[in-house]
């Protein structure tokens, strides 16, 4: 395996501006963005580097490793900080430092008014410092601690603003139920070195074989557990929501194109062991489907524009989940829906922050409307990043989540059916709730507060709308064409059989976007045709009202695990406070008491003393009564 | 003759004497039943050496005599002291330090 | 005890007689000093107890014992007893109720429990060896060898006794002797601080005790003129003690024949 | 048959003969010496006595021999220890002794009366004190040397009289005082009842009065043990009686309470060491091979006591009492001991009781420091915040308070070590955790004490501490340096007991 | 430097020079005192460089007489497992010095006695690290108490003097049945050729299993006390909620590690098959402990109590850690110890500061002092994320071994602790987000940014904390021999890879 010397610069780069901003604090104010932006900029240039060096080399030749030191080493427990740059990781690395990059600019924009921005900045940094560390790590536990760290620069993130009590509720909802799926990460490692004696990919890698399906299927499980809980998939995806309080940019690159897309990296990382564990891939694929359905539901009653994106977040990457638990032959397929969503939807939540701008930091869409004229740029971008989330031809999303559709329909069996249905219906609302947000954001009568001065966002901030934009637009026929990003990627799979084909792929095609089609009427219907109201009705049916509350999920939480935990916390409280420490302290009043009673012997009067005596002799007379009996 | 009656004697004349330093308050009746108890013990002595064969016995007997009367020169000469403070010989009278 | 019956005293029919007779006795006095009120008649009885053991001690060849118990334990401690007893009030008598709670139910079971299990143990006792008797230790006489032995082994015990003679005398000097701290004053100075006092009232005496037809005591004040009685004929000690009788019954026209009754 | 006269070796009885001839000295200064010079005289010949006595026993430390005095006594290693250790103390308790503000002015006098209030304002002293004093060490010096029932009994009188009348001399709180003596006096005088008859029935048994006497009797066997087991109880419970031990313990708090302070500082101490000393002697010498008869007596009676102590001492409000069952649960960590029944044990508890007997009288010497205008302050309510006003005296007590409780580097933590160890040693586990358990117990009211010096802010009260005269500082420091060195380096001392501590038979 | 006497009389002639300093002049008491505490510290670092890290063997080993009656020594010497844990102590000792300048000032005494009390303690410190010799051991163990008893009793706030009597009390409870099992091996070590008190003689000591598990309960529920462990902590959150910050520290960061080292170096050596017996009881404890520390942890409203419930789970790991009988295991938990150290120091040392500029140690009253004391809650929040162990902080590395350790063995016990992590988030997230975050609360408008000295004390503790998460070689490499060794000893070899028993 070839061994290179600059992959730590991509991670050592933004972590030492991350470094610089946090250290140099506000003296660092004047240049902190330009610092911020340029080292992520830079760690994209040595990306393209390595991009550069492995298409000049053979298939096998092209992963690329750095062993930097020894981490942790005990007994046969041997990690070391090492680098893994493969064919995979580097689609993550040009992603993340890529769109990281465009973001790092369109803040400078985005947050010039901001008092803090360097700190926002120093955040943005730490944050492509850790997700480039969770991509190349070569072990789970260098992957965890990227792993970590991303949730911990997102907890930052969302928590930017923390002076809201809210956010700072928000931020550490997010932070706690990342650590939720971050113990299943942790339960898969230690299951692995149980069992296989390592935690590096290679290693098990290569002791699949000879390793039991059950070891396996709970390793994968455990992985699953982690990627629902960083990639906000059921049932850990109640936080994703909340994680909108954050600004528009980090929700753009953390909780739209990176961070949440880990999961899927972690899945596809760990084909060999999914690909040996029948049942913890089948149950990937549930997780997936479930997940596009309930965030694609979710959307569809959203008001707040970054929540309705977030849940289309939840549902697209429900998509890549799904895609990634098809096996061999789906992983390619989510990993590239997983780069075009990275493009359309960092596109549109940066549209969103747009829009926003230019609205006061409204986000309700019900206050919008009748901004197509005012934003045409963000219009325009915005429209791109729509046709290709709906998967209307050839804009992105059409390559990558017809092929997850067709994919799904042809796994086989009921299974197969199943799948493709759910996918299908998943397309189709997604058009229904996109649409939604097109029109009530753009269209239509203007139905703003009296103070919102709708104007088009400075060129900083649509520049990178505009890239993006272009991204979404031919990112799925650049991927797609002759197959680019399968035959890239396919070294790193296992070989896939051919499978029976239930349908053919322009009869998928066509289904989905009958279905597309469909949901956009609908949205059409629903919300063209008919007056908006500026304040969400009341009167709406039960599904509606559910579907506002994120179908229950906070509810579920708090009422199964909140609630009880927060009881028997109190009961702990109390009971340490009157059982444990009572009984110490009881101990301590026995020993008082009953000084206090013995005391009572010593009545003051000398016969009493004398009787005593008397009692002490004729109980030693008695002993030897007994004694001699 | 059974000399061990000797020996009973002197247990109950012990017995009784500790009763009365337990029942009886005039503090010099209390002392008084002490020193039948110190009598007891003598007639022990006394009965120990005749069934010993030989005289030890009555030399502490005879000691007891000595000590006993030192005793009671000490013990009077308290519980006079205490009387001309109390104007009271009984011995519950002199409860003030307890517990 | 059975291997204690001695063979020098089984034979000896006079002893078992005298012990019949005075064990008994003994033991019933010993008994009435837990019964008697007064300190006065425990003491009496105590004496009783000593002189029977000194009985005892000479019936078992222990002759210079009972002289000494006479002499010393009976005739000097019982009267230095009895002595003290004066000095505190020879009338003054015990109330026998028990004011302790749960003192005398614990008292008894004790003494129940302790005479009885001596009783029993002392029936289990044996000794593995013969009892002997006197005869050969007291060969030369009971005092002779008594002596022998005190001047000899028991010399170190015998003198530091002394020391605690001393030791007893010194403790009564300590706690009864009172120092002479200022000089008496005399007659002479005790006339002139009479007349050189505030009040002349009393410069010619105090007045005497009362001297009454039916009684004439130094407990009983002299009356006034006026009839009322004149603290200070009597005593201030028998005034604190609270030993000053009523003059009431003895003032003219108040003649009571109860009063012959006082005392 | 023919009298030979008595041969006593004066050399080995020396000790105790300076005493008493001191004692002598003292009655006659009494007697003829003008009132002005007494008490110094009387300090100056009492101290000269003890160190004279004192310097006797170290020149015959290495003598071995039953014969100083036609058998009476034995003067071996431990005696030579012991009576050391008993010098020691009194002399650092006489240093107290001397403080005049402790002793009634006419102990004839009523309290509260004209002719004491006289005696009072001239500044009388009841110097017998010092004589009284010396009979009792000598007392004290022939009890753990005693070699028969007689010598025994005798050497316990004469320790006890002296204490009797002194307990009822204190200046303050009258009453109380004469109360203590009293007493102290009728449960001594009953429970020497108990120990005469228990003498009586050993006799009874072994046909000797002598310790070799008693424990030929024990070995040789013959008859059954009903005599010696009545003998034993018997003759315990006036030991167990001198050394505290719960059931006989009931006479201590009242009567360290009630005595003068220098007076219980003495007793508590120098009785201890010498009570303890003759237990040793006649359990490891005559008892020894009867040892499955005593040794589950001592060991319940020994739990008891510490527990008991321990405890009651826990709800104790006044400074002196709490001492006194602290005293009492340290003679039940002391008969571990003697239930030790080894080698081991017998060094252990002569350290023990030297290490405990000067830790007690610096302990009660802070407690004659701290006073009022009406003399000591004995309320620990009234202790309140002392750390601030008088930091080096509270720290002084502080650290008698840990080597009670036996916190390393004390030297009660050596002594408990070294006696638990023991106890162990000879299978005696039971004790061995008890004393540990009641430890635990015993720490608390030490550390209440501490808290109440230190943490507690002090109550505007009047109450004081008296700047120790320079005798009273002498003893505090030469005991604070002695807990702590015995603490800090133990093993000198602990050499020379393990040379001298071997009972000779 | 290389003896460990010299060693531990230093502090003592720094406090003998402290007592000679003129009472009013308190900053040169200070300085006299933070200059002992350096040169302590550089000597240990001094003697931690020449120490032979792959020899197993004891290290600068002396020995002198002190109570030959007894067979006691002043016996010293140090492993992997000592080394570092007085190196802990030492550094940590300067950092309590300068981070606490202040803190003596509330106190009952001077700052004099103060600064002499720490000094003292420090000595004892390194000593209960470096002794052989067991009743050396259990002096300075016993010993250790008072000084500490008066620096919460002395200079704490609230109920000082109540909390200060309950530690000692339980320390002392623990220490004397302790003794009792000291007493025992004394008495064996008699009739198994001559009384001793040396570590390695005693361990080769034939004993029944009954008796072994006696005496081991003996030393462990001693250690227990001090870990703490569940059920005998409740004395730890009194004392560290009423302790200064400096006094905490040592406390949790020092002293508490003393139990978790005695269980290694007494318990596991001299009663390795009582250990096998009590393992399952214990790792059961271990386990509440952690559970339940970060539940009540969860529920303190005052900051200090917080720490020292997150305290008590972090002790939990390091017990079940020396309990799963792994190398993982074994060296994760010396690892965590150290590490512990520096967090706990960390966060108890921010809290104070916190507590001192706000004057309450309730953590309702702060809020929003991110945005006015920036540096300070960038400290506290650091200090907080290594306590929840994220990865690249020092404890994650120290906690994941203990688990992975513990996992390959007990992997049921592992699976719960795991859910511990879960916990931390939250004791950790719910104070950072009621005092850091959030609007500024009146009150706390006007609070002081750290100070130069201050930043100065913490900056080192952070360094370590975060060079510790990425690079924790140079202190395995210490460990590693010295744990191995242990388990070895113990005749457990670490489970093989199972591959799921295929």
């Amino acid at each position: 395996m070839t061994t290179s010397n600059s992959l730590v610069y991509l991670i050592a780069l933004p972590l030492l501006g991350a470094a610089i901003l946090l250290l140099a604090g506000r003296r660092a104010d004047k240049w902190g963005h330009i610092l911020g932006t340029v080292m992520s900029g830079s760690s994209f240039a040595v990306g393209l580097y390595q991009l550069s060096q492995m298409l000049g080399r053979s298939n096998e030749a092209r992963p690329v490793t750095q062993k930097l030191f020894e981490w942790i080493s005990v007994g046969s427990f041997k990690v070391d900080a090492a680098l893994l740059l493969d064919q995979l990781s580097i689609c993550f690395v040009l992603l993340i430092t890529g769109v990281g990059t465009l973001i790092h600019v369109y803040s400078i924009s985005y947050m010039s008014h901001d008092h803090d921005r360097r700190r926002f900045f120093a955040y943005l940094n730490l944050f492509i410092a850790a997700m480039l560390l969770l991509v190349l790590g070569n072990s789970y536990l260098n992957l965890y601690v990227g792993w970590e760290g991303v949730g911990l620069a997102s907890y930052l993130l969302i928590g930017f603003w923390n002076q809201k009590p809210a956010y700072a509720t928000a931020s550490k909802k997010a932070f706690v139920m990342n650590r939720i799926g971050d113990m299943g990460l942790s339960f898969a490692i230690m299951i692995a070195f149980a069992t296989v004696g390592t935690v590096s990919f290679e290693g098990i890698k290569e002791h699949v074989h000879h390793t039991s399906t059950g070891a396996l299927t709970a390793i994968g499980i455990m992985l699953l557990v982690a990627a629902t809980g960083k990639s906000a998939q059921f049932p850990l995806q109640a936080w994703l929501g909340d994680a909108m309080a954050g600004p528009t940019p980090v929700s753009a690159l953390i909780h739209a194109a990176t961070m949440v897309t880990a999961g899927v990296y972690l899945i596809t990382r760990s084909n060999f062991i999914f690909d040996a564990a029948p049942t913890a891939q089948l149950l990937v694929v549930i997780i997936g489907a479930i997940t596009l359905l309930f965030g694609a539901l979710i959307g569809t009653a959203k008001d707040d524009i970054k929540k309705a994106l977030a849940a289309s977040t939840m549902s697209q990457i429900g998509y890549m989940i799904l895609g990634a638990g098809l096996g061999p032959v789906g992983y390619a397929f989510a990993i590239m829906h997983l780069l075009t969503h990275g493009f359309f939807k960092a596109g549109m939540f940066l549209g969103a922050g747009s829009v926003m701008h230019g609205m006061n930091d409204e986000v309700n869409m019900r206050k919008y409307g009748a901004l197509r004229k005012f934003m045409p740029i963000t219009f325009a971008t915005f429209g791109l990043g729509y046709l290709a989330i709906l998967g209307v031809p050839p804009f992105a999303g059409f390559y990558s989540k017809d092929m997850i559709i067709e994919t799904a329909f042809n796994s086989g069996g009921t299974k197969g059916i199943i799948l493709g249905s759910v996918t299908l219906l998943g397309a189709g609302i997604t058009a229904f709730y996109m649409t939604r947000v097109m029109i009530l954001t753009f269209t239509g009568k203007s139905r703003w507060d009296e103070e919102a001065h709708p104007h088009e966002s400075p060129l900083l901030m649509w520049l990178p709308m505009a890239v993006l934009a272009i991204g979404s637009v031919s990112s799925g026929f650049l991927l797609s064409r002759g197959d680019a990003l399968v035959n890239w990627l396919a070294p790193l799979f296992q070989e896939h059989g051919e499978h029976s084909e239930l349908l053919k792929p322009i009869v998928v095609s066509g289904l989905a976007l009958a279905m597309v089609a469909i949901g956009v009427a609908i949205a059409f219907l629903k919300y063209s045709r008919q007056e908006v109201a500026s304040v969400a009705p009341e009167d709406v049916s039960v599904f509606t009202k559910i579907a506002r509350q994120d179908l229950m999920q906070d509810r579920f939480n708090e009422a199964v695990f909140m609630r009880p935990g927060q009881q028997l916390t109190q009961v702990l409280v109390k009971t340490d406070e009157a059982v444990i420490d009572g009984a110490v302290r009881g101990v301590g009043h026995m020993a008082m008491g009953s000084g206090s009673l013995l005391r009572g012997v010593q009545s003051g009067f000398v016969r009493s003393y004398a009787a005593l005596i008397l009692v002490g002799a004729v109980l030693l007379i008695a002993a030897i009564w007994v004694v001699t009996n | 003759m059974d000399a061990a009656n000797y020996l009973y004697l002197s247990v109950l004349l012990f017995t009784i004497g500790a009763v009365g330093v337990v029942v009886r308050r005039n503090a010099i009746v209390v002392f008084m039943c002490i020193e039948l108890m110190l009598n007891a013990a003598n007639l022990a002595f006394v009965t120990f050496s005749r069934i010993n064969g030989d005289l030890n016995g009555q030399v502490v007997a005879f000691f007891t005599m000595v000590v006993a009367a030192c005793e009671v020169v000490v013990g009077l000469a308290i519980i006079v002291t205490i009387y001309r403070s109390r104007r009271s010989a009984s011995v519950d009278d002199a409860s003030l330090l307890k517990r | 005890m059975i291997d204690l019956a001695l063979a020098v005293g089984q034979t000896q029919t006079p002893e078992a007689v005298m012990f019949w007779i005075l064990a008994p006795l003994t033991v019933a006095a010993a008994f009435g000093m837990l019964l008697v009120k007064k300190a006065v008649h425990s003491a009496i009885l105590m004496a009783s107890v000593m002189i029977n053991l000194a009985f005892f001690y000479i019936a078992q060849d222990a002759l210079f014992l009972g002289i000494v118990q006479i002499v010393v334990y009976t005739g000097a401690v019982m009267m230095l007893f009895l002595f003290i007893l004066m000095l505190v009030g020879v009338d003054s008598s015990d109330s026998l109720t028990e004011t302790i709670t749960g003192l005398r139910p614990i008292a008894i079971t004790a003494a129940v429990g302790f005479g009885g299990l001596m009783v029993s143990l002392l029936g289990r006792a044996t000794l593995g060896r013969p009892a002997i008797g006197l005869e050969s230790a007291n060969a030369n006489g009971n005092v002779k060898g008594l002596a022998q032995l005190l001047f000899s082994t028991y010399v170190w015990p015998f003198e530091v006794v002394s020391a605690l003679l001393i030791t007893a005398a010194l403790g009564a000097m300590v706690l009864a002797h009172h120092q002479r701290i200022q000089t008496r004053p005399t007659q002479r100075e005790l006339s002139t601080q009479r007349f050189r006092g505030i009040s002349l009232a009393n410069a010619a005496g105090l007045p005497a005790p009362g001297v009454f037809a039916r009684h004439n005591a130094v407990d009983v004040p002299a009356l006034l003129p006026d009839g009322s009685p004149a603290a200070n004929s009597v005593n201030a000690t028998l005034e604190a003690r609270g030993d000053m009788l009523a003059t009431g019954v003895f003032e003219l026209g108040k003649i009571d024949t109860s009063a012959g009754e006082e005392k | 048959m023919e009298f030979s006269a008595p041969v006593l070796n004066y050399t080995l009885l020396s000790p105790m003969l300076i005493l008493l001839g001191g004692a002598l000295i003292g009655v006659l200064v009494e007697a003829f010496m003008s009132k002005a010079l007494r008490p110094i005289t009387q300090l100056s010949v009492t101290l000269g006595s003890l160190v004279l006595a004192l310097f006797q026993v170290w020149k015959i430390r290495n003598e071995q021999s039953t014969g100083a005095a036609m058998g009476s006594v034995v003067i071996d290693g431990p005696a030579v220890l012991l009576q050391a250790s008993i010098l020691i103390i009194s002399i650092i308790s006489v240093f107290l002794i001397a403080d005049t503000e402790q002793f009634t002015a006419l102990a004839a006098s009523l309290p509260g009366s004209e002719e004491e209030r006289h005696a009072l304002q001239t500044g009388n002293q009841v110097t017998e004190v010092y004589p009284l004093t010396l009979f009792a060490v000598a007392g004290m010096l022939l009890f753990p040397v005693s070699n028969d029932l007689i010598t025994l009994f005798v050497a316990l009188e004469m320790l006890s009289l002296p204490l009797y009348l002194m307990a009822g001399l204190s200046r303050r709180r009258r009453l109380a005082s004469q109360e203590s003596a009293l007493k102290y006096f009728l449960l001594g005088a009953f429970s020497s009842a108990f120990f005469l008859f228990g003498a009586a029935f050993l006799y009874g048994y072994s046909a000797s009065i002598t310790f070799a006497g008693i424990r030929n009797a024990v070995v040789g066997g013959g008859g059954n043990d009903v005599f010696l087991l009545i003998g034993i109880a018997f003759l315990s419970v006036g030991l167990l009686f001198k050394v505290g031990a719960v059931p006989f313990h009931a006479w201590s708090p009242d009567v360290y309470q009630g005595a003068p302070t220098p007076v219980t500082a003495f007793m508590a101490a120098a009785t201890k060491v010498a009570a303890f000393g003759a237990m040793l002697r006649i359990y490891y010498t005559s008892f020894a091979n009867a040892q499955w008869s005593w040794t589950p007596m001592l060991t319940i009676i020994a739990i008891i006591t510490m527990v008991f102590g321990s405890l009651v001492a826990i709800a104790q409000r006044d400074v002196k009492r709490m001492l006194a069952y602290s005293s009492i649960a340290h003679a039940g960590f002391l008969l571990t001991g003697v239930i030790a029944l080894n080698k081991p044990g017998l060094e252990a508890s002569i350290f023990y009781l030297f290490a405990y007997g000067v830790a007690t009288v610096g302990g009660f010497a802070i407690v004659t420091l701290v006073r009022d205008s009406a003399g000591e302050v004995t309320d620990l309510n009234r202790w309140k915040g002392l750390g601030k006003r008088s930091p080096w005296v509270a720290t002084a007590f502080a650290g008698f308070l840990l080597s009670f409780a036996g916190i390393p580097l004390t030297s009660g933590f050596i002594g408990k070590f070294s006696i638990f160890s023991a106890a162990y040693e000879s299978g005696a586990k039971s004790v061995v955790i008890a004393g540990v358990l009641s430890s635990v117990i015993a720490a608390f009211f030490y550390i209440r004490v501490i808290v109440l010096m230190f943490f507690t802010d002090p109550v505007e009260d009047g109450t004081g501490v008296e700047i120790p005269s320079s005798l009273t500082s002498i003893t505090v420091i030469f005991s604070i340096i002695v807990t702590i060195a015995l603490g800090v380096y133990p093993a000198p001392v602990l050499n020379f007991i393990s040379t001298l501590a071997t009972f000779i038979r | 430097m290389n003896s460990l006497t010299l060693l531990m009389l230093l502090p003592i002639f720094g406090s003998v020079a402290l007592a000679a300093t003129p009472k009013a002049n308190e900053t040169l008491t200070k300085q006299v005192a933070l200059a002992t505490t350096l040169i302590v510290a550089a000597a240990t670092i001094a003697m931690a460089v020449s120490f032979q890290r792959d020899n197993v063997d004891l290290q600068f080993v002396e020995k002198y007489s002190w109570i030959p009656t007894f067979g006691i020594n002043f016996a010293v010497g140090i492993d992997g497992l000592a080394l570092v844990l007085i190196l802990m102590s030492t550094i940590l000792a300067p950092i309590v010095v300068l981070a606490g300048w202040n803190e003596a000032h509330g106190g009952r005494w001077s700052v004099k006695v103060f600064y002499m009390l720490i000094l003292v303690l420090e000595t004892m410190m390194i000593g209960v690290f470096a002794a052989t010799d067991v009743f050396l051991f259990y002096v300075i163990f016993e010993a250790m108490l008072i000084p500490v008893y008066f620096l919460i009793g002395g200079y704490g706030s609230g109920q000082r003097s109540a909390a200060a009597v309950k530690f000692l009390i339980y320390s002392l409870f623990g220490g004397l049945l302790m003794l009792a099992s000291i007493i025992a091996l004394y008495v064996m070590s008699g009739d198994q050729g001559g009384h001793t008190f040396d570590l390695q003689t005693l361990s080769h000591l034939q004993m029944s299993s009954t008796t072994q598990n006696f005496l081991f309960l003996g030393f462990f529920i001693a250690f227990a006390i001090k870990a703490p462990l569940w059920p005998l902590h409740t004395w730890l959150p009194d004392a560290a909620e009423s302790a200064t910050p400096g006094t905490s520290v040592l406390l949790l960061g020092v002293l508490d590690k003393v139990g978790t080292f005695g269980m290694i170096r007494y318990c596991l050596t001299l009663f390795p098959d009582a250990s096998k017996t009590f393992t399952p009881m214990i790792l059961v404890l271990a386990v509440i402990s952690i559970v339940y520390g970060a539940f009540l942890a969860i529920g303190q409203r005052d900051l200090k109590r917080l720490i020292a419930f997150t305290s008590i789970s972090h002790f939990g790991f390091i017990t079940m850690g020396i309990f799963a009988m792994t190398s993982q295991g074994h060296s994760g938990a010396t690892l965590y110890m150290f590490n512990h150290g520096f967090s706990t120091a960390a966060l108890f040392l921010v809290g104070g500061w916190m507590i001192s500029r706000r004057g309450s140690s309730t953590i309702a009253d702060f809020g929003g002092l991110q945005r006015v004391t920036p540096v300070m809650a960038w400290s506290f929040f650091l200090a907080g994320m290594s306590s929840l162990a994220l990865p690249g902080m020092s404890s994650f590395v120290s906690e994941f071994l203990v688990l992975v350790g513990t996992f390959t063995r007990y992997p049921v016990h592992a699976v719960v602790a795991t859910f511990g992590i879960v916990l931390a988030a939250l004791y950790i997230l719910i104070p950072v987000q009621k005092a850091l975050h959030g609007p500024t609360t009146p009150g706390n408008e006007n609070l002081s940014d750290l100070n130069l000295r201050e930043k100065i004390a913490i900056a080192p503790v952070i360094a370590i904390i975060i060079a510790l998460g990425f690079y924790p070689a140079p202190l395995l490499k210490v460990i590693n021999p010295a744990s191995a060794h242990v388990i070895a000893q113990l005749g457990f070899t670490d489970p093989a890879p199972t591959n799921g028993d295929k």
